[in-house]
C-alpha cells in the first residue's frame, strides 16, 4: 500500500494525540472521570515538573527513564545478538528445530513474573537478573518469529542461492538473514514491545529507580500522579522507539513489498 | 559485444564420456493434501557427454523445467536413475552454472551484487571478479544498472543479471531454462552468440531448455525433442551444422528449414 | 437506596495472607449478619486495596496501617474504623547467625517487602536504635524472591512475615527482633478496617453490624485459634502450621479495647491518641521518603476515624 | 528449508522433554538445586495428582486450568476478530494508520500491571477486566503484526487485484487477507504468547480461581510445589496451543514459502 | 481450440475515435534513497482508437512495460498527459483486462479460482461464469488442472491462467504484457489465433506488448517500434494484411519479409 513520509506520519500522530489530551483535561474539569485515579494531565505535567527538580525517591526522573532504558536495551540486545541466529539455526535445520522448540514453546509463554524467585535463585538479585527477565521475555518471541520467517523464505530463492554456492553460514549470513529482514523487522518490534512491557516485573527485583519500578512504588502508596506520569513516560519511550525501528526498517529493507 | 567472457584452456575431452545419464526417469508430484497425482515425466531416458550442448524442446509443461530440477538435486525422481558426473546427483555449486525460468535475483543486492554473488562467497579476490563482472555487465547491456535494484530493473534485464550471475564462475556445466524468453530478438542474438563463444572456450557441457525451434537449432549439437506431458524424449536430433555457426547462413541452409519443419510436426503429433 | 436502608450488595476486601476474622466467610456469618448478600474480593497486598477502594469496587477491607496512611493522604475517601490486627511477631527481622546486634546491621544488605508494614518498622528500627540509614543497604524484595536470595548468600537479613520466616529460622538464621518489639517506642504496626466514606453516610447501621460481626469472628478465633487456623488452612490450600503462625502473630485487641486510649480512644482529640500519632508518625515517613507528597499529609487522622460508629457498634 | 511431519516433531520434542526432566529430578536428588524452591518433578507429579483430587482453594485443577483457558481465549479470540481487521485497515489506508498509531505503539509497550487499577475503574472486578486485560495485551500486536504485514504484501500482487476489480472491502478480503495469512499465523503465535503471559495480572484483579492467580497465591504461603505446578501447566497448555496454531497454519496456508 | 470465447455483439464504431492518447510523456523513476534518475520514457507519444489493435515492439528495457503501468494508473508519467476514454486514468477495473509481465497469480487460490476472480468479486453469478471459465480451461489447455495450486503448474501454465483470467471478463480495453512469452511456438500461435477471434468478437481495444517482429505483424493493425531506452515511438508501421489472418499464408506474403526486415533494421538503429 503507499508509504506516508515519516514526517507525515509524525504530524497526523501529534495531531491525534493532541485531541486526545485536551479530551482527557476537559473530561477531568467536568469530573467525568475520576481525578483521583486518573489524574488529568494538568496534574501530571505539573508532577512531571515536580520530579524533575526534585527526582523520585532521590532518584531524578531522568534517570528513572535512562536506567529503564539501558536495562531494555541490554535486554532486547542481547535478545536479537542470540535470538535471530538461534532462531534462523532452528528454521534451516528441522531437527534441531524440533529438539529446541518444546522449551522455547514452553517459556515463551511462561508469565515473568512467576519466573522471579527463579531467576533471584540462579541469577541474585543484581542488574543481571533484571535484564536477564527483559531478555527472556524478548529472546523467545524474536526465535519463534525468526524460525517462523525462515520456513517462508521462498524455496525457489533458496535453491538459487544454494546453486550458487551458499551453504551453513554463507547461506545464513548472506540469504537468509536478508531475505527474512523485513519480517525480523517485524518481529524485533512485537519483541520490543513485550520487553518494555516486562519492565516492571524486572524492576520489581530489588530495585530502587526505574520507571517500571517507579510505577509500582507510586501504586502501592495511590500516587496516582506518578503513576500516569510513568505510564505516560514507558508509552512514549516506547512509541519513540517504535517510531526509530520502523525508519531503520523503511531504510535497510526498501526492497519490502517489491521483491 | 563479441567479448570472449569466460576465459579458460579448452578442457574438452578427445573421447568424451557420458557427464549426465538420465535412466528410465518417472517424476510425479503428489498433492500433499489432497493426494492428487500429476505426472510430469515418465520414462524418460538421456545422455549427456562432455561438452555437448543438449537443448530440450518441448511444449508448455511437458517437464523440462522438472528435468533441470531432478539434474540440480533439488528434486528426486519417482522412478528411476540419475547419474551425473559418475555419482548420483549432489548439491549443485557454481561449477553448475544454472539459469532458472524465473529470474531468481537477491532483491537486497545490486546488480553488480547479484552477479558478484558466487565468488564474493567462494571468496574469490575482488580483483579476479571486477573485470569479469564488468565485461558481462557490458556484455548484458546493464551499463549503468550497477546499482540498481532488482525491482528497478524490467523484465528482460533481471533475466539478463540472472544470466550473468551464473556465468561468472565459468561453470563446467550449464542448466539453463528458458534463459532468452523474456528478451527481444536482436538482444536474444547477441546473447546466443556470446553463449557459443563462452562454450567455446571453456569446453562446458550445456543443457538448455527451449521453445524456440530455431534457437535450438543454431545453438545444439543434439536436440531432445519431449513429448507433451508425461514428458519423454518423443525425438533426438542431431544437429549438422558446423561451428562456428552463423544465424543468417543457417536461415539459408535447406537442411535448416527441413530439420524446422520436422520438429514442427514432431511437436504437432506429441 | 435512601439512608437507613439495606445495601442490595456488601463487598468486602480481605488480603490473600490468612485473616483470623475470615472464617466468616467460610461460614457466610457476615451474610446472615448483615442481611445482604455479601461479595468476597481479594487483593495481594495494600496498593491494589487502594486501587479498588478508590474505584469504588470496595465497600470494606482491613489491611495494613502503611497503605492507609498513603491513601488518606492522597484524598482517598475512605473512614478508619478501629485497628482489629496488631502486629506482634508475625514479622520478624532474621538476619545472618553471624549478626548479634542491631548495631552490626550497618553495612550490611537487609530485603524487606517494598510498600509494607515491614518496610516502616524496618525504619523503626534504624530510628529507635540511632543506626546510620544511609550504612544499611534496604533492598525492595518479594518473599519468596527473599528466599532464594537468602539461599545464594545475596542478602545480610530481612524484615520479613510468616511463613517465610520458618525456613530462615531452619536453616540457621537469626531472629532479632518482631514488630511488637517496636511497640514500647511508639511504633505500631496494624491492620485497620476501613470503610468507604460514602457508604457509611448511606449505611450506618450495615457498618454498625459489620463491625460487630467482625469483632465476632475474632471471639471464635479467640475460643478456638486450633480450629479456626485449621479451617482457613483448608480453605486457603495452605499448610495449616504456616496459618496457624501465621495468625498468632498477630495481637487482636476487642474494639472495646481499640477504643481505649492505649490505641485511638473514643474521640479525636488535639493530643492525639497513641494510634492517630502511630498514623501520622506513618505518613511523615512515608512522605520523608519521598512516597507521598508532604502536603496532602493532614493536620490530625481523628476526623478519618468513624468515632460515631464505632462508639455506637460498640458503647462503653 | 524442508518440513518435518508434525509427529516427527513431536517425537524429538518429547524426547529432549524428557531428558530435561530426567536431569532436573538427578540434579534435586543430587541436591545440585534447591529443593524448597525448585522442587524435583517427582514432587511436583505428587502435588498434581493431590490437586487433581482435592482441588487447590476448594477449585479443581482442572477447573484453574479451563478457567485461565477460557479467559485467555475469550480475550484472544476478542483480540483477533478486532485487531485482524483494524491492523489491515491502517495497513491499507496510510491516513488512517497515522492517526491511531500512537495510541497503538503508546499502549502496546505498556506494562499491564500498570494499567489494572484503570481497567478496574473502568470495568469494575469481574470476568470482562480479566478479559480486557489479556485482549489489550494481544489486539496491539496483533494490530502492528496485521499492518506490518500488509505493507509488505507485494505492490505487483495488489496491482494486478485491483486490475480485477478489488477494492476496499473485497480487496481486504480475498485478496489483502489470505495475502498475509502466513504472517499472521506468526503474529497470532507471538501474540498469544504475549496474552499468555498476562493471565498473572489479569488474574491479579480480584481471582479467586485460574492458573495464574494459583501460581501468585500460592507463591504467598511458599507453596513452590503448586507454584512449580502452576509454571509447568502454563508453559505446557502454552505450547500445546502453539502447535495447534502451527498445525492449523501449515493446513491453511500450503503455499506458504511457494508463492 | 477454435471456440469463441467471448461472445458479445461487435461494439466497433463506424468512425473510431481515439480511446487512448499519450501525449508527450516521459517517465523517470528516482531511487528514493541515492536519488539517482533512470529515464524509461521521453518525449513519448502515440494514439489508439477504439477497436484498434496495437502491437508495442521494443527492445528490452526501452519501456514497454512502464507504458503499460501508465496507462493503468499504477504509475504516474513525470512529463506530459495521458487519456483514456476521455478523461483522466483512472483505477483500472475488469473492464480493461491486464495481463502483466509476470503471471502474478493469486497463490492461495486453485487455477479455477483464479480464473473465476474477477466475476466472483463483481457479484456475476456462477451460473454465468462457469461455462465461459471450463471454456477457457479447455482453450488453455489447463483440463484436468483446475483444483492445482498456482505452485504446482509450469511457468507456461502460470501464464495462461492469467492470461485466462484476464479474459474471462471479456474487457472492452485489453493491455497484454508479453503474454505468450513463455510459450512454445504451437500453443503461443493457438493463443494468437484465439485471441484474433475473440476480439473479432467483441470490438475490444488491444494493445499488446511483445518482443516478437512476427507476432507483431501477425496480430497487429498497427506496430508501434520504440526506441531503445528512453522509449519513444521510433516509428509507427500500419499493418497492411487483411483479417482474418492464416500464419501460413503470411509467410509467404512478400510484404510480411519486407515489413519484418524493416523492423529489425529500425530496431537495430534505435
Ligand atoms: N521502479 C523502477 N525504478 C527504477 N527504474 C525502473 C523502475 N521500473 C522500471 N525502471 C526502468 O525503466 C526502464 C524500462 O523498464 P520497463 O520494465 O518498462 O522495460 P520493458 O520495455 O518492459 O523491458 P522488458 O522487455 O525487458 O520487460 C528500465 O531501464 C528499468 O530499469
Ligand atoms: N510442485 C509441483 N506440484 C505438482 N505438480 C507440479 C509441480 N511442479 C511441476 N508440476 C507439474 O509438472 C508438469 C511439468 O512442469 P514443468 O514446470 O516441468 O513444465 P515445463 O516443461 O517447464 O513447462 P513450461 O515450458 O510451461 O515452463 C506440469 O504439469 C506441472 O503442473
Ligand atoms: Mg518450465
Ligand atoms: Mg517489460
Amino acid at each position: 500500500m503507499s508509504r506516508l513520509s515519516l514526517l507525515h506520519r509524525a504530524l497526523l500522530g501529534a495531531a491525534s494525540v493532541l485531541l486526545m489530551l485536551f479530551v482527557w483535561e476537559a473530561a477531568s474539569r467536568l469530573s467525568l472521570v475520576d481525578t483521583l485515579l486518573v489524574p488529568p494531565p494538568s496534574e501530571i505535567l505539573a508532577t512531571a515538573a515536580d520530579l524533575m527538580r526534585d527526582g523520585y525517591r532521590q532518584t531524578p526522573l531522568r534517570d528513572h527513564l535512562l536506567l529503564s532504558l539501558a536495562r531494555s536495551l541490554a535486554g532486547f540486545g542481547a535478545a536479537i545478538v542470540i535470538g535471530i541466529p538461534l532462531g534462523i539455526a532452528m528454521g534451516m535445520a528441522p531437527v534441531l528445530g524440533a529438539l529446541v522448540d518444546p522449551f522455547v514453546q514452553f517459556l515463551r509463554p511462561l508469565p515473568k513474573l512467576a519466573l522471579i524467585p527463579l531467576v533471584v535463585l540462579w541469577f541474585g538479585i543484581g542488574e543481571t537478573s533484571k535484564i536477564l527477565l527483559i531478555y527472556l521475555s524478548t529472546v523467545l518471541t524474536i526465535v519463534v518469529g525468526a524460525a517462523a520467517a525462515v520456513s517462508q523464505i521462498r524455496r525457489q530463492q533458496l535453491r538459487a542461492a544454494r546453486a550458487l554456492g551458499a551453504r551453513g553460514f554463507t547461506m545464513f549470513r548472506f540469504v537468509i538473514l536478508p531475505a527474512i529482514l523485513p519480517d525480523l523487522f517485524v518481529t524485533v518490534r512485537l519483541a520490543f514491545g513485550i520487553g518494555w512491557t516486562t519492565l516492571i516485573a524486572a524492576e520489581m527485583i530489588a530495585s530502587e529507580a526505574g520507571l517500571g519500578w517507579m510505577v509500582v512504588n507510586a501504586g502501592a502508596y495511590l500516587r496516582t500522579d506518578v503513576v500516569m506520569l510513568g505510564i505516560v513516560l514507558l508509552g512514549a519511550t516506547g512509541y519513540g522507539l517504535d517510531l526509530a525501528l520502523v525508519g531503520l526498517q523503511r531504510w535497510a529493507t526498501p526492497w519490502a513489498g517489491r521483491s | 559485444m563479441n567479448l570472449q567472457v569466460l576465459i579458460a584452456p579448452d578442457r574438452r575431452a578427445p573421447l568424451p564420456a557420458p557427464l549426465i545419464v538420465v535412466e528410465d526417469v518417472a517424476k510425479r508430484f503428489v498433492d500433499g493434501r489432497t493426494g492428487r497425482v500429476t505426472a510430469a515425466l515418465e520414462h524418460l531416458s538421456f545422455a549427456i557427454r562432455e561438452g555437448e550442448f543438449v537443448c530440450l524442446l518441448g511444449p508448455s509443461d511437458c517437464g523440462k523445467s522438472s528435468v533441470l530440477d531432478l539434474l540440480c538435486g533439488f528434486e528426486q525422481p519417482t522412478e528411476g536413475r540419475i547419474v551425473v558426473e559418475g555419482g548420483p546427483v549432489g548439491e549443485p555449486g557454481p561449477d553448475r552454472g544454472i539459469v532458472f525460468q524465473e529470474a531468481l535475483l537477491f532483491p537486497w543486492l545490486s546488480v553488480f551484487d547479484n552477479i558478484t554473488f558466487a565468488p564474493r562467497l567462494a571468496g574469490v579476490p575482488a580483483a579476479l571478479y571486477r573485470p569479469r563482472a564488468a565485461r558481462l555487465i557490458a556484455l548484458m547491456g546493464l551499463d549503468g544498472f550497477e546499482n540498481h535494484a532488482p525491482y528497478e530493473l524490467s523484465g528482460g534485464m533481471r533475466q539478463r543479471v540472472a544470466i550473468a550471475r551464473a556465468w561468472i564462475s565459468e561453470p563446467r556445466i550449464l542448466l539453463m531454462d528458458e534463459p532468452f524468453g523474456a528478451l527481444d530478438a536482436q538482444t536474444r542474438l547477441a546473447m546466443q552468440e556470446q553463449l557459443l563463444i563462452a562454450r567455446e572456450a571453456t569446453g562446458a557441457t550445456v543443457l538448455f531448455v527451449t521453445h524456440d525451434i530455431e534457437e535450438a537449432l543454431f545453438l545444439a549439437d543434439r536436440i531432445l525433442v519431449l513429448s507433451g506431458r508425461p514428458g519423454r524424449v518423443a525425438r533426438e536430433i542431431a544437429v549438422p551444422f558446423g561451428r562456428p555457426r552463423h544465424y543468417e547462413a543457417l536461415l539459408t541452409d535447406a537442411r535448416f528449414g527441413r530439420l524446422k519443419r520436422q520438429i514442427v510436426e514432431e511437436l504437432r503429433a506429441g | 437506596a435512601q439512608q437507613g436502608t439495606r445495601p442490595s450488595v456488601v463487598r468486602i476486601g480481605y488480603l490473600t495472607a490468612p485473616r483470623a476474622w475470615v472464617i466468616g466467610k467460610h461460614d457466610r456469618a457476615f451474610e446472615t449478619a448483615l442481611g445482604a448478600p455479601v461479595e468476597w474480593i481479594l487483593f495481594p497486598s495494600g496498593g491494589p486495596a487502594l486501587q479498588l477502594l478508590a474505584a469504588g469496587k470496595l465497600d470494606f477491607a482491613i489491611f495494613g496501617s502503611t497503605p492507609i496512611a498513603a491513601g488518606l493522604s492522597r484524598g482517598l475517601p475512605i473512614q478508619i474504623l478501629g485497628s482489629p490486627e496488631v502486629v506482634a511477631t508475625s514479622e520478624r527481622l532474621v538476619v545472618r547467625p553471624e549478626i548479634t546486634q542491631i548495631k552490626q546491621l550497618e553495612g550490611k544488605r537487609i530485603a524487606v517487602a517494598p510498600s509494607s508494614t515491614m518496610a516502616f518498622a524496618l525504619e523503626a528500627v534504624i530510628r529507635i536504635n540511632r543506626l546510620d540509614p544511609a550504612k544499611i543497604k534496604r533492598l525492595p524484595l518479594g518473599q519468596p524472591e527473599t528466599i532464594a536470595a537468602w539461599k545464594r548468600g545475596d542478602i545480610d537479613g530481612t524484615y520479613i512475615n510468616g511463613p517465610f520466616w520458618g525456613d530462615l529460622l531452619g536453616s540457621g538464621g537469626r531472629q532479632l527482633l518482631v514488630s511488637g518489639d517496636l511497640q514500647p517506642h511508639g511504633f505500631f504496626f496494624w491492620n485497620s478496617a476501613v470503610v468507604r466514606t460514602d457508604f457509611a453516610q448511606r449505611f450506618p447501621e450495615t457498618v454498625v453490624t459489620w463491625l460487630r460481626t467482625v469483632q465476632a469472628q475474632f471471639d471464635r478465633y479467640r475460643a478456638d485459634p486450633e480450629g479456626v487456623a485449621r479451617t482457613l488452612a483448608e480453605d486457603f490450600g495452605a499448610p495449616f502450621e504456616a496459618v496457624r503462625d501465621t495468625l498468632a502473630g498477630l495481637s487482636y485487641p476487642t474494639f472495646q479495647e481499640q477504643l481505649s486510649p492505649k490505641y485511638w480512644g473514643r474521640t479525636a482529640t488535639a493530643s492525639g491518641a497513641p494510634f492517630l500519632k502511630a498514623l501520622s508518625d506513618t505518613a511523615d515517613f512515608l512522605a520523608e521518603t519521598g512516597e507521598i507528597k508532604r502536603g496532602g499529609i493532614p493536620a490530625s487522622f481523628g476526623p478519618f476515624v468513624n468515632y460515631g460508629l464505632l462508639n455506637r457498634a460498640f458503647p462503653a
